[in-house]
């Protein structure tokens, strides 16, 4: 890629977040938003972090749209448009200063920094070690995986906040219905829903498989799991689970337990996470199918929200 | 960078830089914006922005660090669990509120 | 196997436990508790140069966990209070009534917040600390929303900022020096422009966590509406890890960047601190915004005392005065919000009038109440005494005299605002008569077991001053260096 | 029992406290009999080490409570003159405190916090350093706050807080103090004094305001004493014991320690700090005097003439010579002695006929002759009538401003007891020579076994009051204890 792609893709990067967010409508912010993360998406490419683009697309743009389109699809039908309302011009002209000169600060710091991929040489002879390919991978879910067990549970952690917030009489109980109010859009998901879950999981499958050494992973294929899993829901091909259901559960805890379970095992080869000589590429790929399989419920549970009243009734009497 | 345009910035400074801008650009809209769900909404503009100098700052000659590229995913991961958790208590604040519009005894405190 | 690793990985399975087990799931504090309590006690006792790299991955790379001082102190006192304000919510429900939801997941968020914590404490990797950073915040918000989704909410949204600011001078740090470790940042950091700055956005951030003035402003509306087992943790644990991840910054990884000047700034805030929390408690008329509001002041102290540690070469009693005051602070603050929950329950309104009679209604929890309020004043003995008598002789001795009146001047502030809540506890009974009726059932002696337990405990730390100072010594950073060496930087 | 006799004086009423809180009410016997055998082992332990302290055995306990600062007990013949002196007077305080609540509400509580006040106050006595005695000082400060909030009513809550802001206040003001002098010094020890030599005189001299105006508000030195008055909304025997024991006497004792054990004799006269704090215990015993004639109420007259007694200690200790000094120190236990029968008398008085009031207590001799029998041995000793007690302080404090150059402190002196003379001697006249009010029912005075032991306590301190005048000659009393301690140390 050239200098100049570079170059323009960053001022569109910047034009698409400036209108999403100044833009009135909040549907359109919400569009030039996803629109943004896609194009972020192409920025990492440019970056040659093809591992980063796949995750940005799918959870940055794909996953943060759809919860800001149900959220603000919700808010709607209380009669909140959530449009952008002007503040002070004083406010606004003090808050430009500062940021203006915060990022002629930052910008500054930035550059003063030789961009340099310093760990690489780190990473590179490590590899050999764990029998796989993808050094992201490594990084992930070997030399930082403890970064990344704790950071399963904080996506386990966020489902149970929002759990928290059902209403009393609430729970347990199922998410209210994502929305898709006129039948012939339902009909529409409900047959694609039924073609996309098993190619979702397919591809998902596929992409944990391929994580080991192409770009790809865990997080990615959960989100395409996690996508397909709320397309189906939301056309019915699959009932919105309950909050109690324990086999809802256990897809939730499995990933994060297995991961923990086999970090404490390193205790016997040494000491936390750490994996035996030779088994490494096979724990590795353990951790990603069960890790993958509980984040896409994960992610899917999160969009759709907390437990509502009368959201156990799966006739689509929505209230938009 | 075989290019006759007269060559300021590397690649990775052009990325950083723009993540920078859009930080700047993320706060501002945090700082004047009311809507929880458009402050919300840049603060994941904000989030991207800084990921995206940690990739520019990490691009080397002839690859990026897959060490940043690592923590970038894992914040990407983060920033999604928050979002949601922020998107879902701002509807139900906004559900609490309508249900108690009728018979404003709820205990629930109105926002400052 | 090591407590290094059980104290982050036991919480972490009582949570998922907890999922799997549903409504039942409360029961497992009864094996926490104990289990955890050892653990911590295990930490403590563990040979001085206790650490070790998870995956033994070496260290520009890998994660250093490490058993300092700081760490041993605070993850027993956390255990201490968690333990403790769990089996109080075993017998005192910690949701609003009808919240079936809240009751059950109340549970896996307290364990979160538990790992993160204890995690936290131990890592010496500044991004790893991030994510630990939002294990406690995200489950800190969700208890808060318990009480008011309103306060939680403005909650969420200025931690959010403050994470950001973190992760944002992460980003620089990892970007400028190739390594987020505390210890090798500590050989290498210099004072350039991108240094300073990352060390200003992690500050800025930390401080919105700390809640130190001026950025407390989320704090006291969200403490004081959660439950009282929620507010219990939050002003014990939520806001220390934010202060600890200073401590590592700006006297370890940063030390040799930053200036006098900027340690004064930091002072200067948490004397600020001290002086507007206390005088807005001596203001509040309810109970919980005046608990919560002495936390504004409570947290000032921990950063006065940070010129005082820079400002000698000797530091060991500023140090140790520093970090009891954040022990004896979570000890004596979560037994405080136990003790107001119960008394509140216990009659009809939420103000500090309407506490009449119920030094013989239920003496047990007002006594607990009381030791709270010995700690939190510096009155001898407790650990809040031994932390101040501490800081305040460093100060002395450093001729910091701005300091010490701070110092002096916040106790009695304390006493002012606190013993007007105890005081109340001994009037007799508002308008006494037909009201008498009208109040609640009175709680027995089961529930005030756990603020009292805790109470104690920060009376009992006064007198254990001397092992305290020694253990808050253990690889502090102006001591000895560190015992491992990991290769240079490349 | 060499190290751990002092750990046992001191922390044996935590024994009496912890049953007092955990009993609940319908147990009140077993509480009292706990209160009760406490006090009386306390005094058999006190009993012996007096013998062996006699024969030339130190008892000291150490332990360090921070890196540098050590805990320590330490039995020195001043720690024993109080702690004889807490002792005794606690037992019959505690017997009296029986009789005096019989059956009201809160005893467990306040039996608990009375026992924690009595182990502040020989923790005091008792402490080898500085640090140590803030410690028990403190503790002496909290424990006594629900003492003098014990009723709960308006007053009583508003005396308390009252107690506090001041007391606190004071002892923020000491510490900073002691702080200052040990970054200068290091830790303080009582039985080894610090020197001084080096210091400017400008900063020991503001220690040492700083140190005696933080101790100045227990002892109730004018401007400071403002708490004293108001806290006479408490209970009768509260008073006794923060007038004559506790308290007033903590803050009083601590001013000694501090010129004589901690700064010295030698360095107070150069700085020339003696003379202008005997001008202000002058003011005080003076002010205390006047406005203890302004009184109409007999608890509130007792509590200026407590101001005003208090002072004497601490002019003696200020004089800096030999004979103030004993003159001082004796009247630490005189005073307690001779206070605390007329606040014991002052309660019977309004426990039994309901006289609060200095104009109710005509004929009130004739009623209850016992209690005014004792009242009147305490109040002509605070005058200072030979052969009370009383006397021998003053004739010791005259002698000790004579030989010090202070001629004018016998003019105080005199005007004091004049003062007294004005203000006890009317209470005198209205008891014994007026007839009671037509409408007084007639009482016998020591009917029950409660009676008894609500009198009989104050008679015996009477007598006591009486005899250390009497045998004021004899090695062991308060007179030759005090010159013992004098000479043991302070006037090398």
């Amino acid at each position: 890629m050239t200098f100049a792609f570079d170059l323009i893709l960053c001022l569109m990067i910047l034009g698409t977040a400036a209108i999403a967010l100044f833009v009135r409508d909040a549907l359109a912010a919400i569009a030039f938003f996803i629109a943004f993360g896609n194009l972020m998406g192409l920025a990492w490419l440019g970056l040659d972090a093809v591992n980063v683009a796949l995750a940005e697309i799918a959870i940055g743009a794909g996953v943060t749209g759809v919860l800001l389109i149900l959220a603000r699809a919700r808010l709607l039908a209380l009669g909140d448009a959530a449009t952008s309302t002007g503040s002070p011009l004083l406010l606004r002209l003090g808050a430009l200063a500062a940021c203006a000169g915060f990022v002629v600060l930052l910008a500054a710091a930035v550059l003063s920094i030789p961009p340099e991929s310093g760990l690489d040489r780190v990473v590179a002879p490590l590899m050999p070690g764990l029998g796989i390919e993808n050094r992201v991978t490594g990084v992930l879910l070997a030399f930082r995986a403890y970064d990344t067990l704790l950071e399963s549970f904080v996506l386990l952690g966020a489902l149970v906040a929002v759990w928290s917030l059902a209403p009393a009489g609430a729970w347990p109980g199922r998410p209210a219905d994502p929305g898709m109010a006129d039948a012939p859009m339902r009909r529409v998901a409900g047959t694609f829903g039924q073609l996309l879950l098993p190619v979702a999981l397919v591809m998902a499958a596929y992409l944990v498989w391929a994580g080991s050494d192409l770009p790809g992973g865990a997080f990615q294929a959960g989100t395409v799991l996690a996508g397909g899993l709320l397309v189906a829901g939301m056309g019915g091909t699959i009932g919105l689970p309950s909050s109690d259901q324990p086999l809802l559960r256990a897809a939730l805890v499995l990933g994060p337990v297995v991961f923990l379970a086999i970090g404490l095992a390193g205790v016997a080869a040494g000491g936390l996470l750490v994996y035996p000589a030779g088994l490494a590429k096979a724990l590795i790929v353990t951790i990603e199918y069960t890790l993958f399989l509980s984040i896409g419920v994960t992610l899917a549970l999160l969009v759709a929200g907390p437990p509502m009243p009368g959201a156990s009734d799966p006739d689509p009497e929505g209230k938009g | 960078m075989d290019l006759p345009l007269p060559v300021l910035l590397s690649t990775g400074h052009l990325y950083a830089v723009t993540g920078a801008a859009l930080v700047g650009l993320g706060l501002y809209a945090f700082i004047t914006l009311r809507h929880p769900l458009r402050q919300l909404l840049a603060v994941n503009v904000v989030g991207a922005g800084i990921f995206l100098i940690l990739g520019g700052l990490g691009r080397g000659p002839d690859a990026t660090d897959p060490f940043p590229q690592a923590l970038v995913i894992t914040g990407i991961v983060v920033a999604v669990a928050l979002t949601a958790f922020g998107a879902a208590m701002i509807v139900r604040q906004a559900q609490t509120r309508a249900a108690a519009k009728p018979a404003a005894d709820d205990n629930e405190n109105p926002a400052p | 196997m090591s407590p290094l690793d059980l104290l982050m990985a036991a919480p972490l399975g009582f949570m998922a436990a907890a999922l799997m087990l549903g409504p039942s799931g409360r029961w497992l504090i009864l094996l926490a508790a104990p289990l955890m309590a050892g653990l911590a006690l295990w930490l403590a006792l563990l040979p001085p140069d206790a650490a070790y790299l998870v995956g033994q991955w070496d260290l520009p790379l890998g994660i250093l966990l490490r058993a300092d001082g700081v760490a041993r102190l605070m993850i027993l006192a956390t255990a201490l209070v968690i333990g403790a304000v769990g089996l109080h919510a075993l017998a005192e429900p910690p949701e609003k009534p009808g919240h079936a939801a809240q009751a059950e997941t109340f549970w896996p968020l307290v364990y979160l917040m538990w790992a993160g914590a204890n995690a936290g404490f131990l890592t010496t990797d500044l991004f790893n600390l991030y994510v630990t950073l939002e294990m406690v915040s995200l489950a800190a918000v969700a208890l808060a929303a318990m009480g008011s989704l309103a306060a939680a909410l403005r909650y969420f949204m200025i931690a959010l900022l403050g994470s950001l600011a973190y992760l944002l001078g992460v980003a620089l740090t990892v970007a400028r020096y190739d390594t987020v470790d505390v210890i090798l940042l500590a050989q290498v950091a210099e004072a350039d422009l991108a240094t300073l700055l990352a060390l200003g956005l992690m500050t800025a951030g930390l401080l919105i966590k700390a809640a130190l003035f001026p950025m407390h402003g989320w704090l006291p509306p969200a403490h004081a509406a959660a439950p009282a087992p929620a507010s219990a943790l939050l002003s014990a644990i939520a806001v220390k890890l934010g202060f600890v991840i200073l401590v590592r910054l700006w006297f370890e990884a940063f030390a040799a960047v930053t200036g006098p000047a900027a340690l004064h700034v930091l002072g200067g805030l948490g004397a600020a601190a001290v002086i507007y929390g206390s005088i807005q408690a001596m203001r509040q008329d309810r109970l919980k915004p005046l608990v919560a509001y002495s936390t504004v002041a409570q947290v000032g102290y921990l950063f006065l005392a940070f010129p005082l540690v820079a400002g000698t070469v000797e530091p060991s009693g500023a140090w140790a005065g520093m970090t009891l005051h954040g022990v004896a602070h979570m000890l004596a603050k979560a037994a405080m919000f136990l003790a107001a929950g119960l008394m509140l329950k216990a009659v009809a309104g939420d103000r500090i009038a309407d506490l009449g009679g119920l030094a013989q209604a239920m003496p047990l929890t007002v006594t607990a109440f009381g030791l709270a309020v010995v700690s939190l004043m510096g009155l001898p003995p407790s650990g809040g005494f031994t932390a101040k008598f501490l800081l305040l002789s460093a100060a002395i001795e450093q001729g910091a005299f701005l300091y010490a009146g701070v110092l002096v001047i916040g106790g009695l502030l304390a006493a002012v605002y606190l013993f007007r809540a105890l005081s109340a506890c001994f009037a007799p009974l508002a308008g006494a008569g037909p009201d008498t009726a009208s109040r609640g059932p009175v709680t027995g002696g089961v529930q005030a077991v756990a603020p009292l337990a805790l109470a104690g405990l920060a009376i009992v730390m006064g007198f254990a001053g001397t092992a305290l100072v020694d253990v808050s010594a253990i690889e502090a950073p102006w001591a000895t260096p560190t015992v491992i060496q990991p290769e240079a930087a490349p | 029992m060499m190290t751990f006799a002092p750990l046992l004086l001191v922390f044996l009423p935590l024994v009496a406290a912890g049953v007092s809180f955990a009993l609940p009410e319908r147990l009140s016997a077993w509480r009292n009999a706990a209160n009760l055998g406490v006090a009386f082992t306390k005094l058999l332990v006190v009993a012996y080490l007096l013998n062996a302290t006699e024969a030339g055995l130190v008892f000291e306990w150490r332990y360090e409570f921070l890196p540098g600062h050590d805990f320590v007990l330490r039995l020195d013949r001043l720690a024993l003159l109080f702690v004889t002196l807490s002792v005794f007077l606690w037992l019959l305080t505690t017997i009296y405190a029986i009789a005096y609540f019989d059956r009201g509400p809160n005893l467990p509580r306040f039996f608990g916090f009375f026992n924690l006040c009595v182990l502040a106050a020989t923790g005091v006595a008792m402490s080898g350093t500085a640090i140590t005695f803030f410690l028990f000082y403190e503790l002496l400060t909290l424990a006594t706050w629900p003492l003098v909030a014990h009723k709960g009513d308006d007053k009583s809550l508003r005396a308390g807080r009252i107690y506090l802001s001041y007391t606190l206040a004071g002892s923020v003001a000491f510490l900073a103090g002691i702080l200052w002098l040990q970054s200068l010094v290091g830790a303080i020890e009582f039985a080894a004094p610090p020197d001084l030599t080096g210091i400017p005189a400008l900063t020991l001299t503001l220690i040492f305001i700083l140190c005696i105006g933080g101790l100045g508000v227990k002892a109730a030195i004018f401007p400071l004493h403002g708490w004293l008055p108001e806290a006479m909304a408490a209970p009768a025997p509260v008073s006794a014991l923060l007038h004559a024991v506790a308290v007033v006497k903590a803050g009083a004792f601590a001013i000694v320690r501090m010129i004589y054990d901690v700064y010295g004799i030698g360095t107070v006269a150069e700085l020339g700090l003696g003379v202008p704090l005997a001008a202000l215990a002058s003011v005080t015993i003076l002010y205390g005097s006047v406005r203890a004639l302004m009184q109409s109420d007999l608890k509130k007259r007792l509590a200026y003439s407590t101001v005003s007694q208090v002072s004497y200690i601490i002019l003696g200790a200020s004089l800096i010579g030999p004979y103030a000094v004993i003159g001082g120190l004796v009247h630490l236990v005189h005073q307690g002695i001779m206070k605390i029968t007329l606040f014991m008398c002052a309660g019977a008085l309004a426990n039994r006929m309901g006289i609060k009031a200095i104009a109710d207590l005509d004929g009130a001799g004739r009623l209850m002759p016992v209690t005014m029998a004792a009242f009147s041995v305490g109040a002509l000793g605070m005058i200072g009538l030979p052969p009370v007690a009383g006397f021998i302080s003053k004739w010791y404090l005259g002698i000790g401003a004579l030989q010090s150059d202070a001629a004018w402190v016998v003019a105080v002196l005199a005007g004091s007891s004049l003062l007294n003379a004005a203000y006890f001697l009317p209470l005198l006249y209205r008891a014994w020579l007026l007839p009671p009010p037509p409408d007084r029912p007639a009482i016998r005075e020591l009917a029950t076994t409660r009676d008894r032991m609500l009198i009989l306590p104050a008679a015996v301190t009477a007598l006591v009051a009486l005899g250390a005048g009497i045998f004021a000659s004899l090695p062991f009393s308060p007179l030759g204890w005090a010159t013992l301690i004098a000479e043991g140390g302070y006037l090398r």
